[in-house]
């Protein structure tokens, strides 16, 4: 392997673990409300690392772009997702834990 | 090494899979099941990758996670509250329940073995002798539209005829969303409106000569509709008799059949395109076809014959 | 591969049991779609065991899941409508 | 001649999708389907009917104008990056420590910014930044909830206000 395909591999080993535990997060966590912070906030950067290191490691720039572009979307839909998850919440009257 | 990772990743899904159905049919409350039979649409996408039938993988992916799913929600938020539970649901009758699951998984160990003790099947050498003359490299999309291009023409029509019949059950029983659930909504099917024309064109493109075809496109235009006709677009289909759009529902049908009937013009029998032109001829049916699926999908979706003509109210 | 034949077996028992053992309708149809899936599964791991790579069993497949989002629509759309009390006294 | 053509071929674009920025889009569509087929040229028969399509059609009325500072957008991703791994570094550390030290508020804050694009935006962003997330974006106040931290996480969004302010091009009343 390449340097880049090593630099590649250890991102996507890194950001493994952020998914592990946006889930813990979703298990330990109280109320609905924290439990959309673990998960929005921990996948994104979890997704984020291993397209970057999948990009890196394919060495192909229409690989990186694909993979750059699916974690675009996947940020925005989980950014949208999270809000909207909160609206409904609200709207059904789930009171935050907590407050 | 990579062998044993590779069957550990097979048993944790086979674990996941069974576990998930098993919740999609007892898990407490309707809403866990669904979403259960949500997650384990999304699961058999990836066996599907794994049994090498990645062109499978992508319909499932679109259609049992995107489709199926927005059509049990939606069902599920129509149903009456009394309706919503079933509280007997766990303790179905003892000693019959028993019986009938020993019953039921002897039936089918026996079927599978039986089926794994047959000969291996095969028309591979066949198709893989037909690809060259049938107008596409990708072998599923071969079938799909030149050498079993008569399973695909009734499939359509059966999705026709599944429309008509929910169509013809009365007036929509959901109708679009009483409210726009949040401003980011609007928003975010703007944006992503034209990423699934772009990917829906993609994958038909790539289904040429790689997985992908008219079935994934078709799949995912439809879900891209449903979810945009969610986030509160008015959609272009209406219940008017002379809707133009209304044709698109009979298009992929009809185009199959002209095929089908038109080689026939010229002396050929059923289906069966001039060598030389059928690259052309399932260039077009494709098209036609994902074109079909999509709006057919969506019309399914829509859970009833949609109104004459979207009104200003049910944007608000 | 013979994992997933196991599993094929399982899932169409599971399913076949839950179409009979389920009260709600809304889960019989996901019961109903378990045991599909099951037979695709079938399908597609038969045709892994043939030695030429086979199509045909994928396109089946393929054709099969659209046909059975058609069928889930349709008795979805009946489950709304009995749950409503709708289509015996209405003639629309 | 030929620029003439095209400046009424723009302009009628203009018109029948009453939004801005047609060309821009056809662009940036373009640029996407080089992207998905890694720059296949067999591929356009299919990518420009599709470029097409998804440029001119959209079910959706257009939003406002959008007037991004393109130069402002590299500045803001870095930010946004170095943001998004602390908070995702935060949310991670407070669901490992035994002691799970989460203490969540509800806070209003009042908008500064003004168009509906940027607050939009700003109101999804927040969902991604160190301990924050956005409840609802309402006219006068912005209701956020909180994981810990509600100071920091206020002055944290201020900042970030600011950051969109410059990235939208508006001029916001600084914090008193």
């Amino acid at each position: 392997m390449t340097a880049l395909a090593w630099v590649g591999a250890s991102l996507v080993a890194l950001g493994v673990p952020f998914f592990l535990l946006g889930t813990l997060g979703l298990l330990r966590f109280p109320d609905v409300f924290t439990r959309l912070h673990a998960l929005a906030k921990a996948d994104n950067v979890g997704l984020g690392l291993v397209c970057f290191g999948l990009g890196l490691h394919s060495g192909s720039l229409a690989h990186a772009l694909k993979l750059a572009l699916i974690w675009l979307l996947m940020v925005i839909a989980s950014a949208v997702g999270a809000g909207l998850v909160a609206r409904a919440a609200i709207a059904r009257g789930v009171k935050p834990w907590g407050v | 090494m990579m062998a044993w990772a590779i069957t550990a990743f097979d048993a944790l899904l086979v674990a996941l899979l069974l576990w998930l159905a098993w919740q999609a049919i007892h898990a407490d409350g309707l809403f866990r099941a669904v979403i259960s039979f949500m997650v384990f649409g999304l699961l058999m996408a990836v066996a599907w990758v794994r049994l090498d039938a990645p062109d499978v993988a992508l319909a499932e992916a679109a259609i049992g996670a995107g489709v199926t799913g927005a059509l049990l929600l939606s069902a599920l938020g129509r149903l009456p509250e009394r309706d919503k539970e079933a509280p007997a649901d766990r303790r179905a009758r003892g000693l019959a329940a028993v019986g009938l699951a020993a019953l039921a998984l002897g039936g089918a160990t026996a079927l599978a073995t039986i089926a794994w003790a047959l000969p291996a099947p095969g028309l591979g050498r066949e198709v893989t002798e037909a690809l060259p003359k049938s107008g596409v490299d990708n072998p599923v999309t071969a079938v799909l539209l030149n050498i079993r291009a008569f399973d695909t023409l009734l499939e359509i029509g059966v999705l026709l005829l599944a429309v008509i019949a929910t169509w013809a059950l009365g007036p929509m029983q959901w109708s679009a969303p009483a409210r726009v659930m949040s401003p980011a909504l609007p928003v975010l099917g703007r944006l992503l409106f034209p990423m699934f024309v772009l990917v829906s064109a993609y994958v038909l493109w790539r289904g040429g000569h790689a997985p992908g075809g008219a079935f994934p496109a078709g799949a995912l235009m439809g879900a891209g509709g449903v979810l945009v006709f969610f986030a509160g677009a008015k959609p272009w289909i209406t219940g008017a008799e002379l809707d133009p759009w209304r044709w698109l529902l009979s298009l992929g049908l009809v185009a199959m059949l002209v095929a089908a009937v038109g080689v026939g013009a010229t002396g050929r029998s059923f289906f069966e395109y001039p060598v030389d032109l059928a690259g052309l001829f399932i260039l077009a049916l494709e098209v036609a076809a994902a074109l079909s699926i999509a709006i057919l999908l969506f019309a399914l979706c829509l859970g009833g014959r949609p109104p004459h003509r979207w009104g200003s109210e049910d944007e608000a | 591969m013979s994992l997933y034949a196991v599993l094929a077996a399982a899932l169409f028992f599971l399913g076949l049991h839950g179409l009979f053992a389920a009260r709600h309708m809304l889960r019989k149809i996901l019961a109903l779609n378990v045991m599909t899936a099951a037979v695709f599964l079938l399908l597609v791991v038969l045709a892994e065991r043939a030695d030429v790579a086979d199509s045909v069993p994928h396109a089946m497949v393929l054709t099969g899941i659209v046909i059975s989002v058609g069928v889930t629509a349709v008795a979805v759309i009946l489950v709304v409508h009995l749950a409503h009390g709708r289509g015996r006294d209405r003639g629309d | 001649m030929a620029l003439r053509t095209l400046s009424r071929l723009h302009s009628f674009l203009r018109r029948r999708t009453r939004g801005v920025g047609v060309f821009e889009r056809i662009v940036a569509y373009a640029i996407l389907w080089w992207i998905l087929t890694e720059g296949d040229v067999r591929s356009l028969a299919f990518g420009i009917p599709a470029i097409a399509a998804a440029a001119l059609i959209n079910p959706f009325a257009p939003g406002g104008p959008r007037a991004w500072r393109l130069a402002r957008g590299g500045p803001f991703f870095a930010v946004f990056a170095w943001l998004s791994v602390r908070s995702a570094v935060d949310v991670a550390a407070r669901v490992i420590r035994p002691a799970r030290p989460i203490d969540p508020a509800v806070v209003d804050y009042p908008w500064r910014l003004q168009s509906g694009s940027a607050r939009q935006f700003m109101a999804n962003l927040i969902n991604l930044m160190p301990g924050t997330l956005t409840i609802d974006p309402g006219e006068q106040l912005l209701v956020l909830h909180v994981l810990g931290g509600k100071e920091r996480a206020l002055s944290g969004i201020r900042r970030l206000e600011e950051r969109v302010a410059g990235l939208f091009g508006e001029e916001i009343p600084a914090h008193e």
